[in-house]
This record gives C-alpha cells, sequence and structure tokens, in this order.
C-alpha cells in the first residue's frame, strides 16, 4: 500500500462567496480526474499555468477539500484523514512548494526549519541527534553545512530549492508531489537539482509526482507522463512511449513538446483563438486543435472526450486520436 | 499563480460594461451597497456591546435607559416595565427608541431634558473641531513625511523629526492646560501694565472664537500622538508607494510620477486617518472636557462624572455612527484611487 | 546575490539614527523604570501619602524635589505614581494580547463562519470611539483603575488582531502556513511558534508600546480631568499631581505641575519612540 | 551622431551590501550598433539587471559607486552624475556616493527626452511592472502618443486596438479597458511588448522577458518579439539567461559570469550546440543545457557566491586554470572576427 496513489472521480471547485460559500458562481478547477501510480513511481504532470496541476498536488495531500469517490494515498483515505491517521500520513506523504522564497519562514535558520520537519514526527528525538540528520540530509541535498546556518533570504535560489527538498525528504516519506521544483532557476542549477532529485527517488524507492511546465525537465526523469488541459487529464502516457516510441497522441501534448524541443517548428503565424467557456461540453482543446474539423456535429464540441485506453498503459482523452487507433 | 484563475493564454474574458467608468462607477456602487448593510450590523453590534457593559455593571444603571423615552407614562412606570422586560426585550425596547431618535432623557445633566435636544447642537460643533483638527493633522504629517523622505539625510530634518515626536509625546490636556494658564499670564500682565486702557494692544484678535478655536484646532493635531502617528504612518505609506515596482514602468512611459505616487498612496492614507479618527475623537473630549467648551466631547465626559448614562451612551452612538460613516465614505475614495482594490470576487 | 543587497529608492532611516531613536526611547523610560523598582522595594524616600515636609517646600536634601502644596514629598509620590499605575498597565496588556489574539487568528484562519463572526466583533470594537468607552466603564466601576485598564485593553485588541491578520495573510500568500501543515505541523505550532513568535512578534510588541502610552495618557488624562473618573486622591497620579497644583502657576510654584507633566510626556514619548524602533527593524528584516 | 546605439565602456558598479560595498559589475564593455539584436547573458545574480538599471537611471536604489562611461545614442548617460567615478589606482572605491538628487537630476536632465520614445523597456514581469492605475488601453495610447505623432483622440484609439491586434490578442476591445492585473502573466507580457514597440523606439532594453512564463507562452512570445522586432528594424538590447531566446533572436551575445563579460560574440558562433567554445564557462553553460537534454550525469556546483576580488572570476571552477588566472584578471581579448574571450589560457577548451 505504501507508495501508491489511487485516485478516482475527483473533482474541486473553487469559488463561491457569502458566510458559507453557498452562494456566487463557482468555477471548475479539476473535473474527474482519474489515475493510479504504483510505487516508485515517478511520474511527470504537465500542462500549462492554470490547468489544475497544482491543485490536483494539494488535493492530493489533503491541504483542500474536494468531492471524490475514492482517493487513497499510501493506504490512506484522504477524503476521511483526521487524528493520528492524518499525522501518520503527513509522515510518509510530503509536497515540496512551488515557491521556496516564502515556503520557508524568513525569522528561522535553514538548519531550524530541518529540525523541525525531524522533530515534529518524532520529539523524543534529542536536538544534538536531529542536527546530526539534518547534516546528513544536507549532504543527501548537496548542500554545504555551512549554509545551514543562514537565514533563508540570504540563501540563493538553488540553496533554498535544496533546503526545500530536505525538508520533504526529512520524513523519509512514501510519497512526495514536487511543484515545480526547479522553475526560475538557471539552467545548469536546473539540471543538477533534477539529477539530484532522480537518484534521490531511485534510492528511496519513493513515489513521486512531478509537477512541471517544462517538458524537457522531466523527459528523463520520469517513468510516466500525465498530461493536464484546462482542468482534466487528456493524457496518460508511459515515458516510454511519449519521448521515445511513436510520441504523444493526443494534440495538446504534441504541442507541448514540440514547443518544447523544437521551438522552431512552432514560428510562422500563430492563431491565437479563445478557449471555450469552460464546462459548455466538448474538448477543452478544440479551438486551438490542429485536427479537429469546424463541423458543428463533431464529437469534440459536444461531447467532453473521456480518459480512454487506447494502448496498454497508455491513455488519452481525445476523440480524433479514437478514430485513428480504430481506424489502424 | 493563483489557480484558482484559470486563464493564462485562454484569451476569453467575462463579459462586463466596456467602458472604463461605467464599471467603476458600478463596482462603486456595489461596493457601497455592501458596505452599508456591514456598517448596519456594526452599528448594532455596537449598540449592542454598550447596553451588555452597561447591563454588566453591578448597578442598575441600565434602567436609566428607559426613563423618560416614552411621554405617556411616568418615568416612574417606565423605568418599573422596562426592568420587568427581559435582558433581551430591554435592548430591543432601548434600541427602537434609538432608532426613531429618542434617546431617552437626561438624568443628571440637565435632568429631564430629551438627550437628542443636548446631542445635536453639541454634535455639530465637535465636527467642525474634530474634522479641522484630522485635516490639519494630515497636513503636517504629510509635509513632515515628505520631507523626511527626501531630504532624509539632511540633519536639519532629522532634527525637524525629532521635534514633531517630542511635541507629539506631549498629552492634550497638558497643552490646554499650558494654553489656558499662559494666556491667563498674559492678561495677566497687561492688566499689570495697564495695557488695557490702550486699545488694540492684544497681539490676537480677542473678539469672536476664532482664535482659541484656532489654537484647539492645533492641539488636536499635535497632541496625544496624533502628528508623530500621522507623520510615521504616512512616511511609510509614502515610501511603499514611490519604491513600488510599477515605477520602473511608469518612468519608463514617461508617465507623471508625482500622480502615479499619489494614487497609490492615496488608500492607505485614508485607511491611516480613519484608524486615527477613535483616537482623536479620544482628545476631542479631553480637549473639549478641559476647555469646558461645549460639544459631544464634553457632554460625554460629564455624562461618565456624573453617571448620566442615556447622554454617554447616545454621545457614544452618535459617534460611532459618524466614525463608520466617514470609514465607509474613504474605503470608497481609496476604492475608486486604486483600481487593485476594486477586483471583485 | 543582488537580492540581498538593500534596494530602495527611499532608504527608510539609516541604522545609526533608528539605534538612536531607540536608545532615546529607553533613556526616556528610565525615571519611570526607577520608579517602579524603587517603589517595589520599598526604597522611595518617604511616604507618598504623609504630609512631612512644609507646604510647597522647594528643593532640598531632604526633599530632592521640594514637596507639593500639601506638604508630601514631590519624588515620593511621583515614583509611587508610576509603581501604582504599573499592575493595571500591565493587566490592559495582558487583555490587549489575549483578546486581540484570539480574535486575530479566529478571523483570518478560522474559517469562514468564526472568520466573519469575530471579523464583526473587532470592526464593532474598533467602530466605538476608545475613549468614550473607557468614559462609559470609568463611571460604571466608579473610578477603578483596573477595570479602567481592562477596557483601555479591549479597545487596543483590534490593533493587535489587526497585525497578526497582516501576518498571516502575508504567509498565506506565500504559501507557507499549507507547507507547514503538509509538513504535519500542528496549527497550535504553525499559530504560535512560526506566525507570533516568528513574524509578528515585532509588530505586536509595536503595538503593545502604543497601547502603553496611551493606557498612560488615558489614566493622566482622567485623573486630570477629575470628576470621580481618574485615579482619587490621596492616591498619587501624575494626572491628579497636576491637578492638585494647577494653579500653582499664579503663586510661582512651577515645579509640583511641572515635574509631573515632563515624567507624563517622556514616558509617553519613550513609549512610542521604542515602538517605533521595533516597526522599523521589522520593516527593514521583512 | 554614431550609429552605435548603445556603448559601454569599462562600466564597474559597486553596490551598498550587508557587509559593505561590494563590486556586482566589473569592466563590462559593450557595443551595441544600430538595428542589432545584442543579447547579455548570464546566470541570475550575474549583474545583467544591475547593468540595465544603470543604464536606465531606473536604479530603484542609491547606485553606491559607478565608474565608466555608457552611450546610449551617443549620449553619455552617466556623465551628469556628481563624483560617480571614485575608485582609486586599485580600483577600490573611496567615496559612496549616496546622493539620490543626482541620479535623479540625471533622470530629469539626460533621460526625460529619451525615456519612453526613443529607448523603451520591456520588464521582467510586466504585471507588477506596468502602472496599475491606468487601462491598457490607456497606457498604449500614452506610448503611441509619446511617438511624438500627432493623432485624434478616436485615432489614436483605433491605433491601439491596432497594435492590441498585432500581438495576437483576442477581443481587443475587452482587453483594452483592463488593468493590467486583470491579464493573465502571458497576455500582460504581450501588452508589455505593444508598449515597448508603439512609441516606435529606436533602442528596445528588454529585462528578462521570458523567465516565469510557461514553456508553450515562451516560444510564442519568442516568436512574437523575434517577428516585430525585426520587422521593425529596431535595436534590441536582450538581457536573459534564456538560452532558447538567445539564440532565436540575437545576433551577437555577451556571456556575463559574476558581473565580468567572459566572451563575447556572434550568436551563430558561441551558443551554436555544436560548437566548441574557448571559455570554460561558455562550455559549461553549453555542456550542461546539452546533459539537461540528453539527461546524461549532470555536474555538481557551479556558482561562486562571492567571485574573488582579483583575478578570473571563474577561477573557483575552472578546471584549467594556471597560476595568472589567480593573480591578473583576464581582460576581453579579439579571437577571430567579432569574437572576443577573456581568459589566460588559449585555445579551444576540450
Amino acid at each position: 500500500m505504501k507508495g501508491t496513489v489511487q485516485v478516482e472521480h475527483l473533482y474541486k471547485e473553487f469559488g463561491g462567496s457569502g458566510l458559507f460559500g453557498k452562494w456566487g458562481d463557482k468555477t471548475p478547477a479539476l473535473e474527474d480526474i482519474n489515475f493510479t501510480l504504483e510505487k516508485g513511481e515517478l511520474a511527470a504532470l504537465v500542462g500549462e499555468s492554470g490547468s489544475g496541476k497544482t491543485t490536483l498536488g494539494r488535493c492530493l495531500l489533503g491541504l483542500i477539500k474536494f468531492e471524490s469517490r475514492k482517493v487513497k494515498v499510501n493506504g490512506y483515505d484522504i477524503a476521511s484523514l483526521g487524528g493520528a491517521d492524518e499525522k501518520a500520513f503527513r509522515m510518509s506523504a510530503q509536497m515540496v512548494f512551488q515557491n521556496p522564497f516564502s515556503s520557508l519562514n524568513p525569522a528561522f535558520k535553514a538548519r531550524d526549519a530541518l529540525v523541525e520537519a525531524i522533530r515534529v514526527h518524532d520529539p523524543s528525538i534529542s536536538r544534538e541527534k536531529a542536527n546530526d540528520e539534518v547534516e546528513k540530509l544536507a549532504a543527501l541535498v548537496q548542500l554545504p553545512i555551512d549554509r545551514l546556518n543562514e537565514y533563508p533570504p540570504s540563501l540563493s535560489g538553488g540553496e533554498k530549492r535544496r533546503v526545500v527538498f530536505a525538508r520533504a525528504l526529512a520524513t523519509n516519506p512514501d510519497f512526495v508531489v514536487t511543484d515545480e521544483p526547479v522553475s526560475g532557476l538557471d539552467q545548469p542549477i536546473q539540471a543538477q537539482l533534477l539529477d539530484l532529485m532522480r537518484k534521490i527517488q531511485r534510492r528511496q524507492n519513493s513515489t513521486m509526482l512531478f509537477i512541471s511546465h517544462d517538458l524537457r525537465l522531466v523527459r528523463f526523469v520520469a517513468t510516466r507522463v500525465l498530461v493536464m488541459h484546462r482542468g482534466r487529464i487528456v493524457e496518460d502516457a508511459p515515458a516510454e512511449i511519449f519521448f521515445h516510441q511513436q510520441g504523444p497522441s493526443h494534440p495538446y501534448s504534441r504541442e507541448l513538446l514540440e514547443s518544447a524541443f523544437h521551438p522552431d517548428q512552432l514560428f510562422g503565424p500563430q492563431v491565437q483563438q479563445s478557449h471555450p467557456e469552460r464546462g459548455s461540453g466538448g474538448c477543452s482543446f478544440r479551438n486551438r486543435c490542429k485536427f479537429t474539423s469546424t463541423e458543428m456535429d463533431q464529437p469534440c464540441a459536444t461531447m467532453t472526450p473521456p480518459l480512454l485506453e487506447i494502448k496498454s498503459n497508455h491513455r488519452v482523452a481525445c476523440h480524433w486520436c479514437r478514430n485513428q487507433e480504430a481506424d489502424r | 499563480m493563483s489557480d484558482s484563475t484559470l486563464s493564462i493564454s485562454s484569451h476569453t474574458l467575462p463579459i462586463g460594461p466596456r467602458s472604463d467608468s461605467g464599471r467603476l462607477i458600478l463596482g462603486l456602487l456595489s461596493l457601497a451597497a455592501r458596505e452599508l448593510i456591514a456598517t448596519i450590523l456594526v452599528l448594532i453590534g455596537a449598540s449592542l456591546l454598550l447596553f451588555l457593559v452597561l447591563k454588566a455593571a453591578p448597578s442598575e444603571d441600565h434602567l436609566q435607559l428607559r426613563l423618560g423615552q416614552s411621554t405617556s407614562v411616568t418615568a416612574e412606570q417606565a423605568g418599573e416595565t422596562f426592568a420587568s422586560e427581559t435582558l433581551a426585550g430591554q435592548y430591543v425596547t432601548w434600541l427602537e427608541g434609538v432608532v426613531t431618535g429618542d434617546f431617552g432623557t437626561s438624568k443628571a445633566l440637565q435632568r429631564g431634558r430629551p438627550v437628542a435636544d443636548l446631542l445635536k447642537p453639541a454634535f455639530f460643533a465637535s465636527f467642525k473641531l474634530l474634522a479641522a483638527g484630522l485635516f490639519l493633522s494630515a497636513l503636517l504629517g504629510l509635509l513632515a513625511a515628505t520631507l523626511s523622505i527626501f531630504r532624509s539625510r539632511n540633519p536639519l530634518w532629522r532634527i525637524t523629526l525629532g521635534l514633531t515626536s517630542l511635541t507629539s509625546a506631549i498629552p492634550v490636556f497638558l497643552y490646554v492646560y499650558a494654553l489656558v494658564a499662559g494666556g491667563n499670564r498674559l492678561i495677566a500682565w497687561g492688566a499689570a501694565q495697564q495695557h488695557w486702557q490702550i486699545p488694540g494692544w492684544f497681539p490676537l484678535p480677542m473678539s469672536p472664537d476664532f482664535v482659541p478655536w484656532f489654537f484647539a484646532v492645533l492641539i488636536l493635531a499635535v497632541g496625544d500622538g496624533s502628528l508623530m502617528d500621522m507623520t510615521q504612518r504616512f512616511g511609510s505609506e509614502l515610501r511603499h508607494s514611490a519604491g513600488d515596482e510599477h515605477m520602473v514602468g511608469v518612468r519608463m512611459m514617461n508617465i507623471s510620477v508625482p500622480v502615479v505616487i499619489a494614487r497609490g498612496f492615496l488608500p492607505g492614507a485614508l485607511s491611516h486617518i480613519s484608524r486615527r479618527i477613535s483616537f482623536v475623537l479620544g482628545s476631542l473630549v479631553v480637549l473639549e472636557a478641559a476647555l469646558g467648551w461645549p460639544g459631544l466631547g464634553y457632554l460625554a465626559w460629564r455624562a461618565a462624572a456624573e453617571r448620566d448614562m442615556p447622554v454617554l451612551l447616545g454621545a457614544a452612538l452618535l459617534m460611532a455612527v459618524a466614525l463608520r460613516l466617514v470609514l465607509m465614505v474613504f474605503d470608497l475614495v481609496g476604492t475608486a484611487a486604486d483600481p487593485r482594490r476594486r477586483v471583485t470576487k | 546575490m543582488i537580492g540581498s543587497l538593500r534596494w530602495s529608492r527611499f532608504p527608510s532611516v539609516t541604522k545609526s539614527s533608528r539605534y538612536l531613536g531607540m536608545a532615546i526611547g529607553i533613556i526616556c523610560l528610565v525615571p519611570a523604570t526607577l520608579g517602579v523598582v524603587a517603589a517595589a522595594f520599598g526604597w522611595l524616600p518617604h511616604d507618598p501619602l504623609q504630609f512631612i515636609g512644609e507646604s510647597n517646600g522647594g528643593p532640598s536634601l531632604q526633599h530632592f524635589l521640594g514637596c507639593d502644596s500639601l506638604g508630601r514629598d514631590l519624588l515620593s509620590r511621583l515614583w509611587a505614581a508610576a509603581a501604582y499605575f504599573t499592575p493595571p498597565g500591565a493587566l490592559a496588556m495582558v487583555v490587549a494580547l489575549s483578546l486581540g489574539v484570539v480574535l486575530g487568528v479566529a478571523e483570518s484562519l478560522g474559517g469562514r463562519f468564526w472568520g466573519a463572526i469575530s471579523s464583526w466583533c473587532l470592526q464593532v470594537m474598533d467602530s466605538l470611539p476608545k475613549f468614550v468607552l473607557v468614559l462609559l466603564v470609568a463611571a460604571i466601576a466608579r473610578s477603578n483603575l483596573i477595570w479602567i485598564m481592562a477596557a483601555v485593553g479591549a479597545t487596543f485588541a483590534p490593533q493587535i488582531a489587526a497585525a497578526i491578520r497582516s501576518s498571516v495573510e502575508r504567509l498565506r500568500a506565500a504559501a507557507f502556513i499549507e507547507a507547514e501543515k503538509s509538513l504535519g505541523v500542528s496549527m497550535t505550532r504553525i499559530v504560535f511558534f512560526h506566525i507570533l513568535w516568528g513574524h509578528a512578534r515585532h509588530v505586536i510588541l509595536a503595538q503593545l508600546m502604543s497601547l502603553m502610552a496611551y493606557a498612560l495618557l488615558v489614566e493622566t488624562s482622567l485623573s486630570y480631568l477629575g470628576g470621580e473618573l481618574g485615579v482619587q486622591e490621596p492616591t498619587p497620579s501624575w494626572g491628579n499631581m497636576i491637578a492638585l497644583a494647577r494653579d500653582g502657576v499664579f503663586t510661582g510654584n512651577l515645579l509640583p505641575a511641572i515635574i509631573p507633566a515632563i515624567m507624563i510626556s517622556i514616558t509617553i514619548l519613550g513609549f512610542s519612540l521604542v515602538g517605533q524602533g521595533l516597526l522599523q527593524l521589522w520593516e527593514e528584516r521583512a | 551622431m554614431s550609429d552605435m546605439a548603445l556603448k559601454v565602456e569599462g562600466l564597474t558598479i559597486y553596490l551598498e551590501g550587508r557587509t559593505g560595498m561590494r563590486r556586482v559589475v566589473n569592466k563590462v564593455q559593450m557595443t551595441v550598433p544600430m538595428g542589432h539584436i545584442y543579447a547579455l547573458l548570464g546566470e541570475s545574480g550575474s549583474g545583467k539587471t544591475c547593468i540595465v538599471q544603470t543604464i536606465l537611471g531606473l536604479h530603484p536604489g542609491v547606485p553606491g559607486v559607478v565608474s565608466g562611461t555608457a552611450e546610449v545614442l551617443g549620449l553619455n548617460v552617466l556623465e551628469k552624475l556628481p563624483k560617480y567615478v571614485e575608485l582609486d589606482e586599485s580600483s577600490t572605491p573611496t567615496a559612496i556616493r549616496k546622493d539620490m538628487h543626482g541620479w535623479n537630476r540625471t533622470i530629469r536632465d539626460v533621460w526625460a527626452p529619451m525615456m519612453g520614445s526613443k529607448v523603451t523597456l520591456i520588464p521582467q514581469d510586466a504585471t507588477t511592472a506596468l502602472s496599475p492605475f491606468h487601462t491598457v488601453g490607456c497606457l498604449l495610447q500614452k506610448a503611441i502618443s509619446n511617438s511624438g505623432k500627432q493623432l485624434g483622440r478616436e485615432e489614436l484609439r483605433k491605433e491601439a486596438l491596432n497594435w492590441l491586434r498585432r500581438m495576437e490578442m483576442y477581443d481587443v476591445e475587452s482587453v483594452s479597458n483592463r488593468y493590467v492585473h486583470e491579464l493573465s502573466g502571458g497576455m500582460a507580457q504581450r501588452v508589455a511588448i505593444a508598449l515597448a514597440l508603439a512609441s516606435e523606439p529606436r533602442i528596445v532594453i528588454a529585462d528578462e522577458p521570458t523567465t516565469g512564463l510557461d514553456a508553450t507562452l515562451r516560444i510564442q512570445l519568442i516568436a512574437l518579439m523575434a517577428s516585430m522586432v525585426k520587422n521593425r528594424k529596431a535595436t534590441l538590447f536582450l538581457v536573459t539567461h534564456d538560452m532558447d531566446a538567445a539564440r532565436i533572436l540575437a545576433n551577437e551575445v555577451a556571456v556575463l559570469y559574476a558581473g565580468s563579460v567572459v566572451e563575447s560574440g556572434p550568436v551563430e558562433k558561441i551558443l551554436d550546440p555544436t560548437y566548441k567554445p574557448k571559455h570554460p564557462y561558455t562550455w559549461f553553460l553549453l555542456e550542461s543545457e546539452r546533459r539537461l537534454l540528453q539527461g546524461a550525469e549532470m555536474f555538481k556546483g557551479s556558482r561562486s557566491i562571492s567571485p574573488p576580488d582579483e583575478g578570473c572570476p571563474y577561477i573557483i571552477h575552472c578546471p584549467r586554470a594556471i597560476e595568472r588566472c589567480g593573480a591578473e584578471r583576464p581582460t576581453l581579448t579579439p579571437e577571430g572576427d567579432e569574437h572576443q574571450i577573456a581568459c589566460w589560457v588559449e585555445g579551444d577548451y576540450r
């Protein structure tokens, strides 16, 4: 059970106003998310910002409320966490947050943040022992020991990320969500951090959900790629297929891949078009899609494509791809 | 990027009124409506708080509230029926009277006179004083803050700033005492020198009360920490406004810098002023009490000294109403000045 | 690299002047503190309530600051007044802190319902003029200083709550609270250790300083104005000392009026300067 | 008037840090001819933004000590600063200039006629860098009138809408009535590009215009900038750490490390993935990109937290450093056509 993630029919809405949040418009953020992760998998969750990647990560860790038939992480039912269960779950699942500048308290040294992470689950550990642990952790994330005594504002971007990463690893979690762990850094630092992450993940054999908008970063790290678009998972493919064999199937995944590796091909006149309104039915990508035809009786315009398996372990939410597959 | 805005690279925008002024007016109207409701709720809460404080007292002070609220029965009868009501009933009866403008009758101050008659003229006199004091305080504070920022390295201005702190640390009642004592000494000196026979020797125009009034305003503006607080808050607000990241874009576009700084400064400054009113009202009470000038503050003080609860509660409620209304207006102005505050959820 | 350098078009205040302000503030608080200590250990030169000297006697070796119009030792009364004010003042701080923390935390972290309720409570408190509420309490409590100071503390709770709220908002916008929560840190620890101690400490302290200044102001004003609202004779208070010596100006006895006035002013100045220094310290760090 | 759009010589900047004066930029040399697109490439903290802000006089703080010259359109913008050169022989600062008014005077006297009309800026984060008090339409109209065109009200409005259309925006009427904070990051960045180009400037200075954007959006914006800038034959001074952007947009590139330029030359030569760089740092940049794309083993540690005061700034990480590197700072020396390198060791690196 440890290190597995099962998600069935997860929905999340934002908004609502008034004293009890019952009035006002609601914006759907996640719609019908289904997937499972096995132990030791490193799944990449890619998509543009605003597609709901971070929201999904927060849902999986039980940080926000959502509606779902079943969400089990490490064997814990997230929807009904509480008491001792919650404490145990918090120990076994961690999140590396998007913004290291703020997920560390500027008033406390990096060392204190790590000591806290170690001692919060087992207060019996003495401070000295925790300090030793911290130094081990620092060695694990390749952070010089002397930098541990700095306050977060005087650490560089890469160092902060290392501290945040070390903090997430402090409890030896079975499942880690890393939310854009390297965005905004310089390329060499990005590369180093990614490499480090991959190594640690392999050594500890933990499950990891790697949230990113940049497919280049994902390519050699992930074993599995989940593509999100406007609150839905549109493609779920093994990395092997996605990057190497036949490539992605969904038109959006293709566009993502091209923009990452062959930017030149995207040049030339582009037609920017509006997205369809959310919840208006039909495929959310249809206006930007190269393959859909303009006829309105097409299923693309009327029916939201379900996420269906087209091959073993490879699921796509696209009418066109299914037709292609059927033709073949 | 917050997840609730799902709009990057989607170029659809919610359909709304087209023109900016239309959006502004609509937004302000809806804000005003919401604030009005909130204000009413808060004022009900304020009256409840006052009532409960009175009720919590060991004495039967709260029974005074009903005294003479209706004219058809005698005060004693009214008091008895009031006493027999439940707590909620007593509150509702009192509130009903207050809302219809019937604050009851004064018990000790001017026995038997309706409180509303006492409050009305007092309110306008005090309001003028308060508004002038606040305005002067804001003006002086803005001046000092601007100088402290733009001439921050000049020792002379540092000394000036130190002086504002020093003058501001002196309580209002000490100023009043000094003023009165000084005035009396001056007059006494004039008498001793037999200057009173010489017409026009007194350096200040004695006739209408303008001069003492102006001094009172000045005391209100400076004393009890007003000026220091204003200078400090305005300074930090100005610094924020002028050091904001958008100043880069503003300078590069050749947009008028002072206007942008002022627009960034206004909402925060107004909210500081509105926070300050509560304190200045306290200073006003002390000022009027110490000078013996008729006004809301004097009334409140006399009422407290003579345990005349209807008058005290009436004065407190009247001040609360004025405070909330001013707050509301300031909030609307601030929202109009800064579009970032206009984001409707 | 550049981020760690000081960037601001208008550098707030130089370090030296900030520490100068703090130092002056602390020096201003010394006389009052001396009084509190002296009274606590019984080191007062004379009994502040005994008529031992001659009326309006000038400074002498026996009475360092002379005597008031009733022949009581001025210095003793001055110090005793500071000592008499201290416990109620501390009570005001405790009331403001506890009420402000409870309401502030409930407002910003208590969810929609409790947030709305406590926000309403705070607005109600804020909309009543502080001094008038204190007057009401003083009238009811028959000039019991403990009750008056408790009321001052209660009226100051919105200020404390506002400091906590802005702190929480800042940390929340920075996803910090959520990060700690996902780490498994308990909400109590987040609130008390990270938010109140780690982040809002300076601002709350600064607010408490201005509360003390205000409390002193209220007490002396009420005692000066009389009307059985403030501290009553013979209990010493800087306010009623001035009130007693008010007319001494015309007979040339300036000292009994001026010395308490100076004490009030410098103590208030001290509190405000220390508070201001704390705020600047915080602004610089943030 | 020279045909150089921007000419920087010996620019050295010291800023006041917590531990005293700190050299952020060291003797930077750059020339940007008219019509060229020049990219200044460097990791964060290498002093890129500091250079831009000093040249533009947009320093948000007291700029500390500045020496050297910076000519924008033939005008030395640092000249009017009082006491702006205060370095002794060993180039340690002897005077710290804290007079902000000198800076403001420079902005008023030297920059005012050029700012917003001849020279414009594309900021890093448009949502926070543009005025929050004006609608997009209003900003655009201001930018268009900054170019000196005499247009009527209606024409201005139409032209502003046209600019939004050119930026491949949808529903332009609605966008032009919005404030910048109501736009998404990508849209705000488009607006910023439109604002920078609408006043028909001679030089556009772009300060990391693509950082903080999505991968897809970033490519779209680079493409948009490329077409807009090239169509208008404007000079672009691009400051970035995004190597793709530099590769696609620029003609010439200078690589900045810890405040000094270590290599400069034509883009096709320096940033070509097959190029064998002469300078070890350039090699490191290209190699780490290559390894990122190929998923190979990565290096450890690259950045020096504080470069040494003397000698080559890259010495801490340089595998081929010789004795001279520690004693003397290498200067930019020509290496073939338009190609300059600051390294004491000759020959290709690896």
